[in-house]
């Protein structure tokens, strides 16, 4: 009897020295999340709620947008804010999850904030939305791009407080299927990740378009994520002899998807989304096997314009050295457009902020310069990036 | 028919071995019967295959001269065949009288329903229950005992009470697995009595395997000898006392042992 | 046919990771009676522990993989030692959880610590080459997995029928209590097969990241279920069986993906566990047991 | 009515307490005095609640190890949104269909995997929870991955505060019954259960079946409150939490696992800053309470005024 109490009492003591080490890596690794908020002089500051997915099967994108989120308040703030307060960021983890999300908007109205940004995907948007339009203050979602998220799709309506940054799947899908079809080619193969949103947003817009223009669709195949071997599949696609292979998912999954393809013999185009854009995509997929291969983005991190080049620095030196993928430009630019219609509406009261949001014009983000249309949704450039040696070359830049 | 229950050719094997083969038996109404044999020689098993434990690989179980045998356990209990377990299986972490309770439960004469919605029926029906359970812990000096958990009674009772348990399901065999295991001579003498008064207060036949030999002598009417998975003998306590097969088998076995120095 | 063949050695190569990781679930198992629900987790230290051994010390992978090994051995004792060892005579829904619990410890002290981005293996740690042989392909990474999961079957299988060591771990496996009367130190066998099965589990983390070039923290909670469906699959407790196990279960997958329908891939894989279960609980190799009473 | 002779003071102030909670809620609501955001938390509250319940009378009473809870919360979800939403069905029959459609799931889950023995089970249902959710990202009409969108808004204080009582009240008054006693055997000892005459197999499958049937409905409620369901939702992850909470309070006691989901439910939201930390924190408590307290921190103990009065009984000896 007291020999197994000695024994539980030891591995007690493992588990809270343990725990003790934890809690003191916690001290220095979270020390960013409140690193904004130091310079305040003046007593008023600007709430922004930060509702993001940091954790959960999201939480890499919610944490990349969070950064790059926090890079922009941050130099706001040195710069000495917007309208000259200071903006103060009220950061939540919705835990990836759509009713977290909800309830955490509606914590964030009661910490009256005047605007909020996130979540990342369109699901925890979606939740959100409700809570916040009711009580009036504006949501501006820096990834969400599923079609329906600015426009109720019961009644057609546009939502009044509803905004985004980036430009919506079909757009994606659209721009790759006219560039598949300008390209010469008949029949593609779609290879979608059936466990996200976003990429059936993408393929079904791919699809529409590549058929309305004459193509054929021959293969229609699906992983989830999390996947690593696509060889099964692919070997199938490959059967079905496409000229052309529509891939829209995130890196994690496409790279070695890619490098599996060229492995098994795929020589083909294979084109992809947004999703695609990380240096992981060259480091595991390698350079021989991206020649050939195109993808839609908003930016590209290896973009020469000095806008591009002066973020991804800053964000090299805040964060270890991590490139910023689309999620962190993202992030930084849905902060960087409420600071512009901050100071364009010369208030932060959320109903100004919205209706300078809405008349957003000409705002030059990191991602591109973009004007808001009637829809809520950005109008901007859109780049097909190629892939050339591992060196990511801009094939054709779209503009609006 | 007067045997309760009738074993033929009851055979089973594990993995290629034999642990019972070829067993005859049968248990007269109200006898009470004992099974012995030296440690391993399948007594155990050939309990598991009677209460439907095991399934049979070969022969046949008569109850009450219905065939039992591959049926399953709840079913033989339904039947009417309870029993005890060598290494005591109450419900630890219930009350003696919950112990009870459960074993009751075929006379649950209110439905699920009854009990969610709380009806008449459900009182009555767990007063009735209550009442069988509170008498029973009574005739087996458990009454006072009946809100102690079963795994805080002390040895002797919680023997005890795993037969009042038993006798809960209102068998008409009661099979009990070495039941003095464990006691000392004192409680092995009220144990015998208990035993005999219980058969002739519930109208039971009983079989029991049991290692002390003065309790088996005392109080079993007839015998069966069970050696590596066969019957080896069987006959009333005074013959098989005097079985040199008999005699034996056992002191192989205290040979054995003395030998491994156990 | 020619396709049927190359989906095969597919197959195959993809078993082979998950023969590798049921290798271990299964000691585990065999000897404790307890799903290790951490083992795919232990399998994502390794692969770990593989790749700041080839990006901090740059070791080469075959060091890189040692020293994954030997760090999860150690790992899995300590956490056999902590977590289930007060339990080993509790009740087997309590070690359960446990085992739940260990498995997310693992991977949220990974994020914790790392960030919950992956990371990429560094390529030049073991150049792909692919060989052509009359229409079929192959890379040296898969022969590579394939030999190291059945020479890894093979040496796990020659110790257990022949050391000392693997005999104790057999009586350790039928019989505790018979097998500390005889004089084995169960503790210590224990010990010895969590260091075994995670080992492997680490040596499989390391060959994961060299094969698929990414790995993250909750990389292991998925090749962890497979991999006992695999164990299940062949009869858990059996070294053979487990390697058999996997290899089915990675072809099945890669004929459901190339011939059915690639969307209902892994309903297939959790399909032919409950089907597995309902027909031949022991598995394709197991005999059946009675429970001792 | 026996029911109202045996106790009637007891049972007369339960529902005086439950009637003040109701009331002071529902008036708190109506002159909003209660935020929003603190309206929303209220109702993950109820929804974990009856979650941590009816899990537990499968993981506490039964002793069976479920890990597909999720899987059957999302039967319900998806079955009521497809009454309000496509066939314009009242909201009562909507949740009644989201409990029947999961208790069904629960059964054709059950009826195999029950016969095995109790590791196999959690993998089995793992592996369930899975295949549903695989299936749904692949049906278009329920929405895919994107899921469902624009849900009505319907769980209102009533329906949460009616469901909640409903749950705690038909699991309780199952667990005090021979029914109940039974189930609880099978967890004590399966072998010994099944020689005393009780159908093991069917036992498990109504707990089960019970188990699902709650889950369903909070699949339902939860439905008809956040406005949108999409497969992610129902992850492993949100097992997983609930079962924090059955063990937290106590395997078989619907007291403690009430007052674990309560705890629970405030814990996670002043973790929220700390994301990481608070799954560590989830994990560690698994293992050091079944380390020092395998039967839960409330064990099979429930808390009743009988347990107070005897507490205080013996603090004065």
């Amino acid at each position: 009897m007291k020999k197994s109490f000695k024994r539980k009492a030891i591995s007690l003591l493992t588990t809270a020295l343990l725990l003790g080490s934890l809690a003191g890596c916690g001290n220095g690794e979270t020390s960013t999340e409140d690193g904004g908020t130091n310079t305040a002089t003046s007593g008023e500051t600007i709430k922004i709620g930060l509702n993001m997915e940091l954790s959960g099967d999201t939480a890499s994108y919610g944490s990349n947008a969070r950064d790059g989120a926090m890079l922009a308040i941050n130099e706001l703030n040195a710069a000495g804010g917007v309208l000259g307060m200071q903006i103060e960021p009220i950061e939540r983890d919705n835990k990836s999850d759509a009713a977290e999300a909800a309830t955490l908007s509606a914590a964030l109205i009661g910490e009256e904030i005047a605007v909020q940004v996130g979540p990342l995907t369109s699901g925890c948007v979606n939740a959100s939305i409700p809570v916040l339009s009711e009580a009036g203050i504006p949501i501006v979602a820096p990834a969400a791009t599923a079609a329906n998220i600015t426009v109720d799709p019961d009644t057609n309506e546009v939502r009044p407080y509803v905004f985004r940054v980036c430009f919506i799947d079909p757009f994606q899908g659209t721009l790759m299927a006219q560039f598949a079809l300008d390209s010469g080619y008949t029949t593609a193969a779609i290879y979608k990740d059936t466990s996200s949103d976003y990429s059936q947003g993408l393929a079904e817009s791919f699809k529409t378009t590549f058929e309305a223009g004459g193509g054929t669709i021959v293969a229609e195949e699906g992983f989830t994520s999390g996947d690593r071997d696509f060889r099964a599949t692919l070997n199938k696609i490959k059967g079905t002899n496409p000229e052309f292979l529509y891939v829209p998912g995130y890196y994690q999954e496409v790279a070695p998807l890619i490098k599996q393809a060229r492995e098994a013999g795929i020589t083909i185009p294979m084109g992809g989304g947004d999703g695609w854009d990380s240096p992981d995509t060259l480091s595991v997929a390698g350079a021989d096997a991206l020649n050939n291969c195109f993808f839609t983005n908003h930016y590209s991190s290896e973009d020469a314009d000095e806008k591009v080049v002066a973020f991804v620095t800053a964000y090299k030196a805040a964060y270890n050295d991590k490139t910023p993928d689309a999620f962190a430009a993202l992030g930084y630019d849905a902060i960087m457009a409420v600071a512009s219609a901050i100071e364009s509406a010369g208030s932060a009261d959320p109903q100004a902020i919205t209706d300078a949001l809405a008349s957003l014009t000409d705002f030059e983000g990191v991602t591109g310069t973009m004007t808001m249309d009637e829809q809520h949704n950005p109008i901007k450039a859109g780049v097909i990036i190629e892939y050339v040696d591992g060196a990511q070359v801009m094939n054709t830049r779209i503009e609006p | 028919m007067n045997n309760i229950l009738e074993i033929n050719h009851l055979t089973k094997t594990f993995g290629g071995l034999n642990a019972v083969s070829d067993v005859n038996m049968y248990i007269e109404k109200g006898e009470l019967v004992g099974l012995i044999g030296p440690n391993g020689a399948g007594k155990t098993t050939v309990f598991n295959l009677i209460t439907g434990v095991y399934r049979p690989n070969e022969g046949s179980i008569l109850f009450d001269g219905k065939s039992i045998g591959g049926l399953s356990p709840h079913r033989i209990c339904r039947e009417g065949i309870a029993r005890t377990f060598q290494n005591i299986r109450l419900f630890k972490n219930l009350t003696a009288l919950d112990n009870v309770k459960i074993a009751f439960h075929k006379e649950v004469n209110y439905s699920l329903l009854s009990a969610v919605f709380r009806t008449n029926r459900f009182y009555q029906g767990e007063d009735q229950i209550e009442q069988k359970a509170l008498e029973l812990l009574e005739i087996f000096q458990l009454g006072d005992k009946r809100n102690e958990l079963a795994s805080n009674l002390p040895y002797g009772e919680q023997r005890r009470l795993e037969i009042a348990r038993a006798l809960a399901t209102d068998p008409k065999l009661l099979i009990l697995d070495e039941p003095a295991a464990g006691m000392n001579p004192q409680e092995t003498n009220a144990l015998t009595e208990l035993i005999h008064w219980v058969r002739g207060q519930f109208n039971l036949s009983v079989l029991l395997i049991e290692h002390d030999m003065s309790l088996v002598m005392g109080l079993c009417e007839r015998l069966y000898v069970l050696n590596y998975g066969q019957i080896l003998a069987s006959g009333l306590p005074e013959e098989i006392r005097n079985n040199p097969k008999v005699i034996e088998a056992y002191l192989g076995e205290e040979v054995t042992k003395v030998v491994s120095g156990s | 046919m020619l396709n049927f063949i190359q989906q095969l050695i597919n197959g195959l190569s993809l078993g082979a990771i998950y023969a590798l990781i049921a290798l271990g679930y299964t000691m585990v198992y065999g000897i404790i009676k307890l799903i290790n629900f951490a083992h795919g987790d232990i399998m994502m230290v390794g692969a770990y522990v593989g790749f700041f051994s080839i990006t901090l010390l740059g070791t080469n992978v075959w060091v890189a993989m040692l020293f994954a090994m030997l760090t999860c051995a150690v790992l899995g004792i300590i956490i056999e030692k902590v977590a289930y060892k007060p339990l080993r005579n509790s009740t087997r829904i309590a070690a359960l959880i446990t085992a739940i619990g260990v498995s997310f410890f693992l991977e949220y002290i990974m994020v914790f610590l790392l960030g919950a981005t992956q990371r990429v293996y560094p390529a030049d740690a073991f150049p792909t080459q692919t060989y052509h042989f009359s229409g079929l392909l192959m890379t040296n990474k898969d022969i590579f997995v394939i030999a190291s999961a059945v020479f890894l079957m093979i040496i796990l299988q020659l110790f257990i029928k022949k050391t000392r060591t693997g005999k104790a771990m057999r009586a350790v496996s039928l019989d505790q209590d018979a097998a500390s009367l005889m004089g084995i130190n169960v503790n210590h066998i224990i010990s010895v097969t969590f260091a075994i099965g995670s080992a492997l589990a680490a040596a499989a983390g390391v060959m994961y990241g060299v094969f698929y070039g990414t790995i993250n923290p909750l990389m292991g909670m998925v090749p962890g279920i497979k991999a006992f469906v695999a164990a299940v699959l062949g009869g858990i407790g059996i070294i053979p069986g487990a390697m058999a196990g996997g290899f089915l279960l990675g072809i099945l997958e890669t004929m459901v993906s190339g011939y059915g329908n690639s969307l209902f891939r892994d309903a297939a894989a959790y399909g032919v566990l409950i089907l597995i279960l309902l027909i031949k609980p022991t598995g394709l190799f197991g005999e059946k047991s009675g429970e001792k009473i | 009515m026996e029911l109202l002779k045996r106790n009637p003071a007891a049972l007369f102030l339960k529902i005086l307490i439950l009637a003040g909670i109701f009331s002071a809620i529902q008036y708190m609501i109506s002159f909003k005095i209660l935020s929003t955001y603190y309206q929303m938390t209220l109702t993950t509250l109820c929804l974990n609640i009856i979650l941590a319940v009816s899990l537990n009378l499968i993981n506490g009473f039964t002793g069976q190890l479920s890990l597909g809870h999720a899987g059957f919360m999302s039967i319900g979800a998806y079955v009521s949104v497809v009454f309000t939403q496509n066939l314009d069905a009242p909201f009562l029959l909507a949740l009644f269909m989201a409990c029947l459609g999961a208790a069904l799931a629960g059964l054709v889950i059950g009826i195999p995997t029950l016969r095995l023995r109790g590791d196999y089970l959690a993998i089995a249902t793992l592996g369930f929870g899975e295949i549903i959710r695989i299936i749904l990202y692949n049906i278009e009409a329920v929405g895919g991955a994107a899921g469902i969108t624009g849900i009505p808004k319907l769980t209102t204080w009533p329906w949460l505060f009616g469901s909640v009582v409903l749950t705690i009240l038909v699991i309780n008054n199952l667990t005090n019954s021979s029914y109940g006693r039974a189930i609880v055997s099978i967890r004590e000892d399966e072998v010994a259960s099944e020689l005393m005459g009780i159908n093991i197999v069917n036992y498990k499958i109504l707990a089960f079946i019970v188990g699902a049937m709650f889950a369903g409905l909070a699949g339902g409620l939860y439905a008809h409150f956040f406005y949108i369901i999409k497969p992610n939702t129902f992850g492993f992850m949100k097992s997983f939490d609930v079962l924090v909470m059955v063990v937290l309070g106590g395997l078989g006691s619907t007291s403690g696992a009430v007052i674990a989901a309560i705890f629970v439910t405030i814990l996670s939201t002043v973790l929220q800053s700390f994301p990481e930390l608070r799954m560590v924190l989830y994990a560690m408590v698994l293992i050091i309470v079944m380390i020092f307290r395998p039967q839960g921190l409330m064990g099979n103990k429930e808390l009743s005024f009988k347990i107070l009065r005897r507490k205080r009984g013996e603090a004065k000896k």
